[in-house]
């Protein structure tokens, strides 16, 4: 892919707002449009200075109405348009599920294939940033629990770039997570460097006691705590999906299996979070070479916290610990 | 040149401090105090015969087609169906007010304007039969899937009708909803967008006086549902729906109007659901006889063979003709529906997504595991 | 409780209808709204005669719009009332999750326990009905991955009396997932008989060599694959969990480790499905006590098949002694 | 008697075959085409002067008060702000305008309406400052929780109207809304529930111009917003919202009219948002100086300072009063929020159900160790 910059380090909100600008000069069936996209560059400046560049054709700052939003996005695609929407916060995607579950999930379904839905739904997701009720929903379970669409969710600057890259080039529609607490953290971007595709996890960190399968904005902490664990004697694998939908059995097993111990790690809520699938498809898969159950670290199963509370309800370092802790090492 | 700048030379915020008069006139986007009507009206005689001729056809083929429809659900052939009886004026004049190149977003009901536009009805009912969700192609036929989430395909048409005007082609999106379809947010939300967007798009409501059981009454207190457009800036139509003529009238001038970038229309069109929701509903539960015969007499198609004869411009030899071509779509549908669907299960997993997931190829497997133990099974 | 009838066998459709007619007679405070319930009364008949007995003003035919009649639902629950709402099918509640979502499940932690929601939400869900799409979904992971919902939904004629009666009561929002195709199944009903609370499952059938854990639509599937399963020498439990939020631990787990494998059948797509949780956190409780990985059965990873596929969607007996059959019995 | 048979008597399905009008008269409906103004007309005259030295003294308490949270975002005590200076004419008329059993529904940017109602800042505050989503009690105060979803307080206005009067209380609900809210589905399907049940709901917009940075060109194209009203079938009116007095007039009469069983009012206040959409916006990516400054100078306490010193019922010591007044109420909150607020983390699942769930209270049991663990480490 031609790209707009060289190597060079940038936050995760540059990286994206990057990945937008090349999509749209490479291809000029990508139309960004949203709530508050154009002269302000969106709320977190995702899309800055797009409309300067690209016109409000190409970059759009809709009236305030989500359905509307994402519907509009469906009929543009059936012309043949390849849309990316961005919705503002996780919980004001809401107002947009219907058109999501019932129309851009089945669109393709629905019509043997002749009508594809190639859309890209970005949602900035997940707590951590002090924001007031609304604004911190970790949702991914509502699209991950939906079939007929991917879901993707980066944990880095370079996979931000090269996933939102290929979501926007994928033929099937994208639920496109963004943490939004990893927006401003730099690091080096090669926009050059070849894009992994979707439905590919990466191990993020070896070990050989047990394995953190975590992604998005559980990346960095089950790092710290993999380092945490060194002095409690764990060597900890972190493995970071990446992308949720479709889910890549393959190398999640391969490293369960050698480990034999595996810790889930999200911040949405435990009951019937991502999580869920993940550990029961594991066991599933993995059970004779388990020494322990596959545990959950997540959220507790309640209403995001107001701001000042918020800490205590997303894992952290020793809550991880804490679940590595009772791996059964006895055994 | 982008299309959309004009919204930026608008006076922005919209309002100056002190200011003394609405942004636009809202005159104009009013409705005439009552339905617009042509049949019995000298107005009748300036439209071109053949026209006039074109839509009794239809007309005439049309209800036939409902009949026939409702006939093959009693034999079992459709899972159900929710006829268009009594609206035909509506379901012809939106398929022949549309061009080649212009899409249609229908509704469940509208299965005749598909099958108008001429998709096959074998085509048109996979969804109704059960067989298929979308038994047309969209692209080929530029007619979107059969819509069964109320007022969800209205900004589908927005998006599809901007999408073309982007491009610069002339293409107008055509939405067809029914009266308790416009209390949804779908609704409002899409025709919001349409008038900020300036899109190419007219939305047509079939006001047939019930949402399954629940009156329009109890639907919407305002003085006509044509009235809403005014709040979106987009000029609203009121027109008597079972006056095929006039339908298509105010239908035609709108398309017209949104091609040569008029923007969107709203129309009102005043009809009557004739028959009970569905095969499946009970309509003695909420209305009485009385009202439905009032309707009956106000009959789309015998109001104009009424006036077509009074003109001068029908007579017994092409009403013959209509009633021999609706015997034979009638008999096709029939032969038609009679064999049995072809049906693969292993498609369920083909059109999910581009290419099926890993996943997905393993739950075919399967599938396709137990189909052949079946087959086994009863083979001995 | 007083009730409107004496013992007699009844439809689950009756017995909902029996359910809300008791609840209007003995509390004033609870008002039916919804689409078509009035004079038609549902399209299931659900809410026949309510309207006549209780007039416009206790059974509402609402406009439609499902946003309004769950919002206006919040609004009359903030004043004091008891509403019950009812959802045409299990796709047309979408439009209305944002309310559901951000207010339903949140009011009364956002309020510190000042503003409670006692609303019910009833929707009828699932398929085998032979509905067109969107008649079909089986929407429960929804509504059971979002906290401050309870998630109720009866397997059994006199469950769907006693758990609705118990909904209606509850002073938390409960979504009451009416399985739609066993609603015309009769069935003993005693009104008077003595209602189960909300949160507990319980043993349909006992068994010495697995348990089937169930709900809803799956429950009378599960029961005649037990049947059928004594053929190949297997003796299942059948455990019917009536409630799914919040989950009874205690007794799911009590019959797992006594019998050491299980499977968890429903409807529902599998990947993100409701069985995931119930797998996994059996599977964290039990672990030790598990000879196999507890597996599921459930529908497809697909958009709700047409009318004339559906039944190779659906689990039925075939596929649930499949996997059975899978449980590794030879360890 | 049921309240709602009314819906029953109208005619059924609404329209009849041939009708030739709308159900009922649209003209009514329509807002006047310039916006209502008292301040500077006779009319003003006709006033209560100890009403308007009430507006005057809660606008200038108002400013204060906006402008003291505002500092107190720079100084990091609340966590984010949406100031409502310069609309708070529409802030003060709308607390003034309700009786002590109506209930006020405000959006997040309507904390000065809450306060002014006599909520207590720092709880009308807890939500911004990131403390507890919602500080006050509701019920007591006949105030619903700051919503930030947008518009999907509205429905619940209605909810709450139309329970009180089936229950037969006089109580009228006022929700507050942005233009931007207009553009959603609930804002929608609220007004249609509202108008359709004769709730006595009063819907206040404040059209300040922007949607975050989004101007009112590209939210709406309609004449004004009060035009929507007519599509609901209910009366529409425009005010010139900096006008305090004409504000608080309109709403009056909506609210009495809502009470006597008249039913719901959509009420357009045009006024602007003279600071950013937060402390956290940038407003000078959207839009430029002259403008805004166009718009000070348009200022609600401006205008009503000259007008009722024109008027003789404001002097210096009145004016000296109410800016007393407005200092004490800045000395207090900087004294309460230079405080830090008690957290107690165990009560995240205190709420969640009527009764904590098994899982939540092994939950909390989980939270208590961590917390007591870190409490001995910090002790060592
Ligand atoms: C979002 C949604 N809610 C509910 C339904 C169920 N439903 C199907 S048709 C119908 C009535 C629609 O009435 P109207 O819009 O007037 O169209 P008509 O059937 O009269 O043509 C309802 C409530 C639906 N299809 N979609
Ligand atoms: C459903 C929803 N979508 C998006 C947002 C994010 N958001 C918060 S305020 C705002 C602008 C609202 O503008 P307006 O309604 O005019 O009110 P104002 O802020 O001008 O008072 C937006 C988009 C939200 N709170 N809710
Ligand atoms: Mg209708
Ligand atoms: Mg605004």
């Amino acid at each position: 892919m031609t790209t707009s910059v060289s190597p060079r380090t940038a936050s995760m909100a540059q990286a994206l707002n990057s990945a937008l600008r090349d999509a749209l000069r490479e291809d000029p069936t990508v139309h960004v449009l949203g709530e508050d996209v154009g002269a302000l560059g969106g709320v977190f400046r995702i899309t800055d200075g797009l409309t300067a560049e690209f016109g409000p054709d190409r970059c759009l700052d809709t009236p305030l109405a989500e359905a509307g939003i994402l519907g509009t996005a469906i009929g543009m695609a059936m012309y043949g348009l390849r849309p990316v929407v961005e919705m503002q916060f996780d919980a004001f995607a809401y107002p947009a599920l219907e058109q999501l579950f019932s129309h851009v999930a089945k669109m393709r379904n629905r019509t043997a294939g002749k009508l594809p839905l190639p859309i890209t739904v970005r949602i900035p997701y997940g707590g951590g940033i002090g924001g007031v009720e609304h604004h911190s929903d970790a949702s991914e379970a509502y699209y991950t629990s939906t079939p007929g669409l991917h879901v993707v969710t980066p944990g880095t600057v370079a996979d931000a770039y090269g996933l939102l890259r290929a979501s926007i080039a994928s033929d099937d529609p994208v639920v496109f997570l963004e943490p939004k607490r990893l927006y401003w953290g730099k690091d080096e971007l090669d926009p050059a460097a070849p894009v992994e595709p979707i439905g590919t996890a990466v191990l993020r960190r070896t070990g050989t006691s047990a394995v953190l399968i975590t992604y998005g904005p559980s990346l960095p902490v089950c790092l710290a705590a993999a380092e945490a664990a060194k002095a409690e004697g764990w060597d900890l694998a972190v493995l970071d999906l990446r992308t949720l939908v479709p889910f890549d059995d393959e190398t999640v097993c391969r490293v369960v299996r050698s480990l034999g111990r595996a810790v889930v790690v999200h911040e949405a809520s435990g009951f019937g979070g991502t999580g869920a699938e993940i550990a029961a498809r594991v066991t599933e898969r993995c059970f004779h070479h388990l020494a322990a159950p596959v545990l959950r670290v997540t959220g507790f199963d309640i209403p995001y916290p107001p701001p000042m509370l918020e800490h205590h309800h997303l894992p952290g370092v020793d809550r991880i610990l804490d679940a590595v802790a009772r791996l059964q090492w006895e055994d | 040149m982008t299309v959309l700048d004009h919204r930026h030379r608008t006076p922005v915020p919209g309002w100056m401090p002190g200011a003394t008069a609405p942004r636009t006139d809202p005159a104009p986007l009013l409705p005439d105090p009552s339905p617009v009507r042509l049949l019995g009206t000298p107005a009748l005689e300036k439209y071109e015969p053949a026209l006039l001729r074109e839509l009794y056809r239809r007309l005439v083929v049309g209800r036939r087609y409902n009949q026939q429809a409702t006939t093959l659900t009693k034999q079992g052939r459709l899972a159900v169906y929710p006829a268009s009886t009594g609206q035909e004026a509506c379901q012809v004049a939106a398929a022949l007010a549309l061009g080649e190149q212009d899409w249609l977003f229908p509704s469940y009901r509208d299965t005749l304007a598909v099958v108008s536009r001429g998709v096959d009805p074998l085509e048109a009912l996979t969804l109704l039969r059960g067989s298929a969700h979308t038994g047309y192609d969209p692209r080929a036929s530029r007619t979107a899937p059969l819509c069964t989430p109320l007022a969800t395909q209205a900004p589908h048409a927005v998006g599809l009708a901007h999408a073309a005007r982007l491009r610069g082609e002339p293409v107008v999106a055509l939405a067809m909803l029914g009266d308790g379809g416009t209390s949804e947010g779908d609704f409002h939300e899409a025709l919001n967008f349409a008038a900020v967007l300036g899109a190419p798009v007219v939305f047509l409501v079939q006001n047939n006086g019930y949402a399954i059981s629940v009156p329009l009454s109890a639907q919407s207190a305002a003085p006509s549902l044509a009235h809403k457009a005014v709040g979106y800036g987009m000029p609203g139509r009121l027109v008597d729906g079972n006056d095929a003529p006039a339908v298509h009238a105010v239908l035609t001038e709108a398309v017209e109007r949104a091609r040569t970038g008029g923007g969107p229309t709203l129309v009102e069109a005043l009809t009557y659901r004739v028959e009970a929701h569905t095969n499946a509903d009970d309509a003695t539960r909420y209305r009485d006889e009385p009202e439905v015969a009032a309707w009956r007499e106000h009959d789309p198609i015998l109001l104009m063979e009424h006036a077509l004869r009074e003109l001068g411009v029908l007579d017994d030899d092409l009403a013959q003709e209509a009633a021999d071509e609706a015997e034979a779509l009638a008999a096709r549908m029939r032969a038609e529906f009679h064999a049995d669907p072809e049906l693969d299960p292993m498609s369920l997993f083909a059109h999910v997504y581009a290419e099926p997931t890993a996943q997905l190829r393993e739950q075919a497997a399967q599938l396709a595991e137990e189909l052949a133990a079946e087959a086994e099974v009863s083979e001995q």
